[in-house]
């Protein structure tokens, strides 16, 4: 398509819509924007920089030797369209169109064409800002196109294995807490006095424990010096057999002897093994 | 117009989707999908699946098929390891189960009907799956009583884990209760005295 | 003690712990959680990572480093017939929004007034909200002038999302030279140092 850089309209024998009873004739002829739906045109603009590249790009003006004067033009034109058309203009258009008109002002003043005109050159700031802005234009278009989550890449999952059980991580018990549990029951005096709270040394206590488990590792039956262990000397002797009397007197192992000097058994009085 | 594609991107795509998906993808599911473009045999999507369960036999993960469908899972001798990444912290335990558990250091072995004579409450399977699960306490054996009840017994790890050699490393009741005070220890003292003492 | 695993079962492993993860691990959390019984040393690691980001290099799915740690993720070439495994449409940010969050991302930390500048036009709350709800960015801090604007970053969540390890992995900034002519070629690129990346 070829087009004059000056003409911002292109001639339209018909009229492109009806707004408002008016007949719209012009429009931004490379806007994919449909002619009854004007509207959108501001929308479609980040705002004046974006605008103002569009105008730039369209009619190829050179940033370096910004046209002030042309631009400007084409630039009151749209916003002239928009007004008549009673759309609510931001009011960041309305302040690049006044900026546009001080810079075009200051370049019709004679001292302003003097030999420093060039670091003078009210168009400097205008040009510094709309590259800044298409730079960063640019980088959201890159940025649009990385390969991203949800829309171009799903992380890829497995589920966890049947056996899969997770890591407890059980709480700490200070002694104290134990102790102080103790303390509470002991306080409870009243109930525990129905109870016995007998004075067996925890030695034959846990003694008791470590003869059931020994039955339950075998099948249930010991033979009764299975129970002792000689190089636990006299005091260990007497823990056991204090505690194989316990177990019997809380019928949890039964003794038995088949004969009188006979091999002793002890046997589990439930045997689960 | 069905699209054509190869049998690797066919593998690839199913990979792709099964690995992608929130849940088991059946046959009928991928047809219906991923693979609605495509024409692809039931044939051919067989080969293509087999190709992938081969191809992640000697893995870290292994495609299975289930009753609702392929999906991707871990290898079952990795769980251990894997249980790490998501742990769990079990909350403090509460008095009863401190209750519960001193008791059974005490007066072990002992069976929960026991505990709860003594504590005068009920001490729920909770409280005792709690103390297991820890590793704290274990059935040494059962009481020949109606209902045959387990017998509970500290473990070598609870020792440990207080740092006790023996459980005689325990403060003794006695000693005990005179920490408790004048008034304490004079009721603890009638304990022992109404309690059968040999 | 430190347990044994040879070069086969560490990789089988660390293929297992990515895929079952419900997020990317990092080296450091590997080494916290799935092989804290395990002495493997970094060299290994990255040796058993590389081997892996190869094995799948051929394919449907790749096993991507980005900003928060490793994870496998399917290959964008799939996403068309993907889509069709979920319903929701995948979400579409505006241009307004883009612009902001490139502005944050190769500015940070930025005020909102100072984007507003260089884009020209108000940035609504709106957009901010947007961006700080996804997880994208944060305020990091506050600058020190009137109203004590805050100061916008962008978070290893944005970087995640868009496949990236860093915030150097970002597109580089386009120089417009051939619009912009040879002086001032000079100064995009003192836009580019300006940006603090890292």
């Amino acid at each position: 398509m070829s087009e004059q850089p000056s003409s911002l309209t292109i001639q339209q024998p018909l009229p492109l819509a009806y707004v408002r009873g008016e007949a719209v004739l012009n429009r931004p002829d490379d806007l994919y924007i449909p002619p009854d739906a004007l509207e959108i045109l501001l929308d479609a603009f980040e705002g004046p920089l974006d605008f103002l590249l569009y105008l730039i790009r369209k009619h190829k003006f050179d940033l370096v030797d910004l046209p002030v004067n042309e631009i400007t033009l084409q630039y009151m034109e749209y916003i002239n369209l928009m007004q008549e058309l009673n759309f609510e203009l931001a009011a960041e258009y309305l302040v690049m169109a006044a900026m546009l008109a001080e810079i075009k002002s200051r370049l019709l003043l004679p001292q302003l064409l003097s030999a420093q005109a060039e670091e003078h050159d009210p168009r400097a700031e205008l040009v510094r800002r709309l590259q800044e802005y298409e730079i960063f234009k640019q980088a959201a278009t890159d940025l649009d196109q990385l390969p991203r989550q949800e829309r171009d890449i799903m992380p890829a999952k497995a589920t966890l294995a049947d056996n899969f059980s997770p890591l407890l991580i059980f709480p700490d018990v200070d002694f104290a807490e134990l102790l102080s549990a103790l303390s509470d029951i002991v306080k409870r005096a009243n109930a525990l006095q129905h109870h016995q709270i007998k004075r067996e040394h925890l030695s034959t206590r846990a003694r008791m424990s470590r003869i059931l488990e020994l039955l339950q590792q075998h099948a249930g039956y010991l033979d009764f010096t299975e129970c002792f262990e000689i190089n636990e000397g006299r005091a260990g002797v007497v823990v056991s057999f204090l505690a194989i009397l316990e177990l019997t007197k809380e019928k949890l192992v039964r003794l038995t002897q088949v004969a009188p000097y006979a091999q002793i058994h002890v046997k589990l009085a439930i045997n689960e093994a | 117009m069905a699209r054509k594609i190869n049998d690797v991107q066919l593998m690839q795509l199913l990979e792709a989707a099964i690995f992608a998906a929130d849940k088991p993808l059946s046959r009928a599911e991928l047809q219906a999908s991923v693979l609605a473009e495509f024409a692809v045999s039931s044939r051919k999507l067989t080969q293509a699946l087999q190709q992938l369960q081969h191809d992640y036999s000697a893995r870290g993960i292994q495609l299975l098929e289930t009753a609702s469908g392929y999906r991707f899972y871990t290898r079952p001798e990795f769980s251990e390891p894997l249980a790490s990444l998501w742990p769990e912290r079990s909350p403090r335990y509460s008095r009863a189960v401190l209750e519960t558990l001193v008791l059974i250091a005490y007066r072990q072995p002992i069976t929960r009907g026991e505990i709860e004579e003594i504590r005068g409450v009920t001490v729920s399977t909770q409280i005792i799956r709690t103390l297991t699960e820890r590793g704290w306490v274990k059935v040494v054996g059962h009481k020949d009583v109606p209902g045959r009840p387990g017998l509970y017994a500290t473990t070598a790890a609870f020792l440990d884990y207080f740092g006790l050699t023996h459980l005689n490393a325990l403060p003794p009741l006695t000693e005990f209760t005179a920490i408790l005070g004048e008034e304490h220890a004079q009721q603890v003292s009638t304990v022992e005295m109404t309690g059968e003492l040999h």
